[in-house]
């Protein structure tokens, strides 16, 4: 005979430790299981769209910087790739491979921000989140050497990168190649097959492929659940064509499978690296475009890249003019955020925060 | 007047409050040097705590800092020494805010309460050869009884607090000490078992062989139930920053919250000092008669050492999982123990019921090899009951997984 | 499993217990930039700057505000301008460097401090007398002129304006004759006294951002 | 209603139907927000007026308990948009911000005194701020991180974006950069202790200042 | 078999055969269908084997002043291609078009994001609430008219 309980609808959000931002939720609970959710969006809602057809096409560039902050590498990308697209220009060959470069070491970055925070919100005192920052503090210093700025890089313009890297790129990157799979075979140590994370995480939240493919979830979210799909397979920019990796698929949609997906594309990561290293040959790096860039009028762009949430593309239209007539931002966060509720419901208040943690949105994106 | 603790008293054991109020019983009444020794006693135990629960504090924010490869406090003071003092500090001279619609009387006394059980606590236990503040002859009985007054505290301070992530904090809290209570009693009769006798001084006198090899697994139950109990990590689901803000002190602000944290730290410290002594020999050890306190220092620092160094590596469980943990894996594990030692008991004890330290030893290899069968076995048979179903394996990365493979799998 | 991974993880804190922290003490130790980080300032040579608010108008969000008036000294080439106020709005500026990517001239650099906590808001410009006065430590930001010669604005002495250029100084001294340069070898450090403004044109670099 | 969610007790409809009486008010609460707050707050600035620069006296219970305020800054955790990477960076490994004393990050502002405004301040968000502002226990503390913060930075003029979160709480300390080095915002929790060394408490009034008062005025 | 975009009057063919009166016109890029008939289409596209396009990449939505474009990008990963669908409403006031919620659950947030900033109403979408912004926010900010 169960007991009737009484519901409560508790506000997560916007301000919780957990939301990565400020993300709310509003959730109507029966003890600490999940009955009903309504996601709230909107709180770092910042107008990008609207400001991006006030400004010319490179200065946007700045702009998609702050969307993703933790790849902003990957949003440029996107964005110039968009804009090349309007212009029917390629970039030069070193400037691809500088642009993969950059994208993938952000790549790691980024999943490792994803990785620590998944691991906070599954309760542990920082430790894994200092040690994925230790790396992540080493990669920032590599942009910083590329483009002068950590996290905010606009290292990348329509037609390659702004300049070539610097000499003392290469001796750091080549360090921090070296020393990243030791720094990564630790972090799996600590933590990869603990017991409490595969306890707290398998099973838990499963998306299965049929509803991860029909709400359009993409990146290590969709990888997860089964489906081996990357659009730098699929559609290869840059210089994905040139490079060899394998695409990490799991089978079971967990909690636990997006956070080993992720794991495993770090090492893919760094072998996109190390190949381009290896294949980067002295060149220019951007092409000759005015400062101020004026595509066809009518022209549109659907500039996609695989970030490392998912399908980030950049659909521009051009009216002739110096900057975009329209410039939608097509965010995997947000979109991945369509599964809320089923991933959710019938869970616990425990739970929630760790999904939410798998998924890995990041609001700059989800609101833009 | 020349007062005289009565023999059937059950202070009557601990040497220095009887001192105390003998020495004062020279000039004053009874009942007042009654209360003076009473007041001596409890204002060392204070002291006692709170410094400990200050250096524990220092240690823990350093060790962690070091655990995690970075400083941790170090501007403040030598080594970052002064950081609890200018916790307290600013704790004291904070804003108390008690928040409209709480239960003020139950909000004001939770914290009160939390302290005193990790006072209280430290009061049974022995810090070298005749020293326990009190040595009561129930000392295993009143600690499992004032461990399980913090109870009642954490559900007042979430009730009271009108606040829903609040009674979450509390109600998941109280779920976790009354479960882990049962595995932790049944593991102490084990004890209590070997050393034929509830006061912890006799505990102590009982440990020829440390109860750490003697019963690893009622030590292995006692630490786990006893890091549930404290709210440490992997059990802290009654505050779990992540999950619930703060837990049942969402809204303590001010001196309040400092009683809070400073009952929280310090009843580490106490907790510490009851495993050392209940199973680790207490102050026992070399030169014990000179310096058995420091021994027991020493055994209190390798066992908040372990519970600072889990609290840095671990996430967290979930509540049912606790349960479940406490329940399936704990509890039985606590009874094999028990059942183990009775029996050897039994059969090893001469005619007075004695045992020797040979009988010890004997039990402590009949008692490491239940260890290492239940330990694997138990585990095995928690593994289905807490993860609800069974899933393929996780595929590695094929080598060559390209996108065309994998189109195929579309449903 | 049986708890062996989770022996494995206590044994990785512990070694990272035994480890040299990877902390690095803020105010007494420093980390050092790369030459080309951009700081939070600008490093802004008078002397290179014929106020063509390039940079001005590159910036998106139109937060350099500059005022010229006519030198009057090269009323053929379409004469050349005097900088009356050349802001920088501290608190609405995010360092992207459009506006030294701008710059033809090789006058605006990024700088290399970043020190710039501020009790009040009223406070947070750079003023043109800021920018004059303020030592010059420029980055390499995006002046690759700089980075060849391996400059290190964090170590190295500040820079004069005839170092920094793209072009040999010789070339830029003939560019920017018209309009009289304030200082230089062979030319009369008074001079720019001597100089008077005439009517004030002012240029406000706000584009369409602001609107 | 099925049965299960009769037994529940649970109401009719989905959640999301049955909210907007919420949104509505939240809304509004918001556009008032956004239709009030057109100036700045004046900033609590300590103003000590020159004549009185000289013999700056705080007695020792006022330096001591600044001491205790200044070493045991706990922020609360707080991030919004960028700068919170940056924050969170300050506080891992590299920065340390446990150096200060900091790293006790509060998840309830009951329990925290600084508050980091990392990040961009919209006017959906205005209200949340302005409540966990009204949370946190006096003495309180703002630091605004970033220029989003301090001014909307790249954001501002946009429809959504609070051109300053000093239009909706007081701020002490800002610390331009988008987003500010972790160092730099070391800097500017200095510049912050700098500050409440020069709090004088046991007047009424817990945040006089010796020889000056707290200049109210706009910037 | 490498990734490809069919060309609009590809997906026009095919289009035309399956329901009547759908397409308004196609070019090298984009096949405009009619709007009453997305939802339709859109079932279609997604149920056609040959099409097949079971992922709903993005739905945008464009202003022209004097008629909106909406944007259905799509991607196919059985037959390893993409396509785009567009719909063009005329006029600015009370604008509407069927839900493809019911075929692509993707759209959800999308819609619900188009009509917040463009103010594109979507009939048979569950929850048209403002997702962005605020309720009582005047006016759909991405309008070109919007200042």
């Amino acid at each position: 005979m169960p007991i009737r309980t009484e519901p409560m609808t508790v506000n997560v959000g916007p301000q919780h430790p957990s939301t990565h931002g400020v993300f709310r939720l509003r959730i109507t609970f029966d003890g600490e299981e999940i009955l009903e959710v309504e996601p709230v969006f909107g709180y770092l809602h910042r107008g990008t769209e609207k400001l991006a057809e006030e400004r010319n096409y490179v200065q946007v560039v700045t702009l998609t910087d702050r969307l993703d902050y933790v790849s902003s590498m990957i949003n440029n990308q996107a964005y110039c790739l968009a804009v090349e697209q309007l212009l029917e220009v390629e970039p030069p060959d070193r400037g691809k491979y500088l642009r993969t470069i950059a994208a993938e070491l952000q790549r790691i970055a980024a999943h490792l921000m994803g990785i620590g925070f998944f691991l906070q919100d599954l309760g542990t005192l920082g430790t894994p989140l200092m040690y994925c920052f230790r790396t992540r503090e080493k990669i920032l210093d590599l942009f910083e050497m590329l483009c002068g700025a950590r996290i905010t890089v606009s290292y990348l313009r329509p037609g390659g990168v702004f300049a070539d890297a610097p000499e003392d790129f290469w001796p750091a990157l080549d360090r921090f190649l070296t020393d990243l799979p030791g720094e990564l075979s630790e972090l799996e140590q600590l933590i990869l097959e603990n017991e409490i994370v595969m306890v707290r995480t398998r099973g838990v939240s499963t998306l299965p492929l049929d509803m991860a493919i029909n709400s359009s979830v993409s990146g290590p979210v969709l990888r997860a659940s089964g489906l081996a799909w990357d659009w730098r397979k699929a559609e290869p920019y840059d210089a994905y064509d040139r490079v060899e990796f394998d695409v990490p698929v799991a089978q079971n949609g967990d909690n636990y499978d997006r956070f080993w997906v992720r794991m495993q594309e770090l090492h893919q990561s760094a072998r996109i690296v190390r190949q381009c290293v290896e294949q980067i040959e002295p060149g220019p790096v951007r092409l000759d475009l005015p400062l101020v860039l004026r595509p066809e009028p009518g022209r549109e762009a659907y500039g996609r890249v695989e970030a490392s949430k998912g399908e980030l593309a950049f659909y521009l239209f051009s009216d002739g003019g110096i900057s975009p007539y329209r410039c939608k931002i097509r965010s995997p966060s947000l979109i991945n955020l369509t599964v809320t509720e089923h991933l959710l419901v019938g869970w616990k208040l425990a739970d929630m925060i760790v999904t939410l943690g798998s998924v890995d949105i990041n609001m700059g994106e989800v609101d833009r | 007047m020349n007062c005289v603790l009565a023999e059937d008293n059950i202070l009557h054991g601990t040497p220095l409050l009887r001192w105390v109020y003998e020495l004062a019983g020279l000039f004053l009444p009874c009942w007042l040097s009654y209360f003076i020794a009473g007041f001596v006693i409890m204002f060392i135990l204070v002291n006692a705590v709170l410094l400990g629960a200050a250096v524990f504090v220092w240690t823990e924010r350093r060790l962690v800092g070091r655990l995690q490869n970075r400083v941790g406090p170090n501007r403040w003071g030598p080594f970052g020494m002064f950081q609890p003092i200018a916790d307290l500090l600013k704790l004291i001279v904070k804003e108390d805010l008690i928040p409209q619609g709480a239960d003020k009387i139950a909000f004001v006394a939770a914290p009160i309460i939390m302290v005193a059980t990790a006072i209280l606590m430290l009061a049974v236990v022995p810090f070298a050869k005749n020293t326990a503040l009190a040595d009561l002859n129930v000392g295993v009985l009143y600690v499992l009884a004032v461990t399980s007054l913090t109870s009642v505290a954490i559900l007042m301070a979430g009730w009271s607090s009108n606040n829903r992530y609040a009674l979450f904090g509390a109600a998941r809290g109280v779920a976790v000490l009354i479960s882990y209570e049962v595995p932790v009693v049944l593991c102490l009769l084990g004890v209590v078992i070997v050393a034929g006798s509830m006061s912890l001084a006799d505990v102590v006198t009982a440990q020829a062989v440390p109860f750490i090899l003697v019963q690893p697994l009622a030590m292995f139950v006692f630490v786990a139930g006893t890091s549930a109990e404290l709210n440490r990590t992997p059990f802290d689901v009654a505050e779990a920053e992540s999950e619930l803000i703060a837990g049942y002190h969402i809204e303590y602000s001010g001196i309040k919250f400092g009683l809070i944290q400073a009952a929280e730290f310090g009843g580490v410290v106490t907790a510490s000092a009851v495993i050392a002594t209940l199973f680790l020999s207490g102050w026992a050890g070399p030169a014990s008669n000179y310096i058995g306190w420091l021994w027991l220092l020493i055994k209190i620092g390798v066992v908040a050492f372990l519970f600072i160094w889990i609290r840095a590596t671990f996430p967290r469980l979930r509540i049912d999982q606790i349960m479940a943990f406490a329940w399936k894996f704990l509890m039985p594990l606590s009874f094999i123990n028990l059942m183990a030692v009775s029996l050897e008991v039994y059969f090893l004890r001469d005619s007075s019921g004695a045992l020797t330290t040979t009988d010890l030893w004997i039990m402590t290899v009949i008692n490491l090899v239940v260890f290492a069968v239940c330990i694997p076995l138990f585990g095995s048979l928690i593994r289905d009951k807490v993860r609800p179903a069974q899933l393929q394996p996780t595929a590695r990365a094929t080598p060559g997984a390209t996108v065309q493979q994998a189109g195929g799998e579309v449903t | 499993m049986y708890g062996l991974a989770m022996v494995k993880g206590l044994m990785v804190t512990l070694k990272n217990l035994t480890r040299k922290p990877f902390t690095v003490q803020y105010p007494e130790e420093r980390l050092t930039q790369h030459p080309r980080f951009r700081g939070e300032e600008f490093v802004w040579y008078e002397e290179r700057c014929t106020g063509c608010a390039s940079c001005a108008k590159y910036c998106p969000l139109g937060i350099i505000k500059i005022v010229t008036s006519p030198s009057e000294t090269a009323i053929d080439q379409g004469d050349k301008y005097r900088l009356e106020v050349f802001d920088i709005e501290l608190q609405r500026c995010m360092f992207c460097g459009l506006c030294v990517e701008a710059c033809p001239y090789d006058a605006l650099f990024m700088g290399s401090g970043f020190e710039q906590g501020k009790y009040s808001r009223k406070g947070m410009f750079i003023s043109i007398d800021q920018l004059r006065q303020s030592e010059k430590h420029p980055s390499t930001f995006f002046r690759p002129q700089l980075e060849s010669t391996g400059y290190n604005p964090h170590k190295n002495r500040p820079l004069d304006w005839k170092e920094v250029g793209r072009e040999s100084w010789n070339w830029h001294r003939q560019e920017k004759m018209g309009m009289r340069l304030a200082s230089g070898p062979d030319l009369d450090n008074g001079s720019a006294e001597e100089l008077e403004p005439a009517g004030t044109s002012s240029s406000d670099g706000s584009n369409g951002a602001s609107s | 209603m099925t049965g299960e969610q009769e037994f529940r007790g649970i109401e009719s409809g989905p959640l999301f139907d049955r909210t907007w009486h919420i949104d509505r008010v939240e809304g509004a609460a918001v556009q008032g927000l956004k239709d009030t707050s057109v100036e700045p707050l004046s900033e609590p600035l300590i103003e000590v007026p020159d004549d009185l620069k000289g013999n700056l006296v705080v007695t020792s219970v006022d330096a001591l308990v600044n001491w205790g305020r200044k070493s045991a800054l706990w922020p609360v955790t707080f991030g919004l948009a960028c700068c919170a990477f940056e924050m969170i960076a300050t506080a891992m490994g590299r920065f340390d911000i446990a150096r200060f004393g900091m790293e006790a990050f509060r998840a309830s502002p009951r329990q925290a005194d600084l508050m980091i405004i990392a990040g961009t301040v919209t006017w959906k968000m205005a209200p949340a701020i302005q409540r966990i502002h009204e949370q946190m226990a006096e003495p309180k503390w703002v630091i605004s991180m970033g220029v989003c913060a301090t001014s909307g930075g790249p954001y501002f003029g946009s429809y959504s974006v609070v051109p300053g979160v000093d239009h909706i709480i007081p701020v002490d300390v800002y610390v331009p950069g988008c987003p500010p080095r972790p160092d730099a915002l070391l800097f500017g929790v200095m510049e912050l202790h700098e500050k409440i060394k020069k709090y004088h408490n046991l007047r009424p009034g817990s945040r006089n200042v010796p020889g000056g008062t707290l200049a109210a005025e706009n910037p | 078999m490498p990734f490809q975009a069919l060309t609009g009057e590809a997906l026009a063919d095919r289009l035309a055969e399956a329901v009547p009166d759908s397409v308004e016109r196609a070019d090298g890029d984009c096949v405009w269908v009619e709007p009453s008939q997305i939802a339709i289409t859109a079932q279609f596209l997604r149920d056609d084997p040959g099409l097949d396009f079971q992922f709903l990449n993005a739905i945008s939505a464009v202003d022209f002043i004097d008629s909106f474009d909406v944007v259905y990008h799509l991607t196919s990963f059985r037959q390893q291609h993409k396509g785009v669908v567009k719909a063009r409403l005329h006029g600015r006031e009370s604008l509407s078009l069927p839900s493809v919620y019911e075929v692509w659950r993707g759209a959800d947030l999308q819609e619900r994001e188009v009509w917040d900033l463009m103010g594109i109403r979507f009939e048979g979408h569950p929850n048209m609430k403002r997702i962005m912004l605020w309720e009582g926010f005047d006016g759909h900010p991405l309008r070109k008219d919007y200042l």
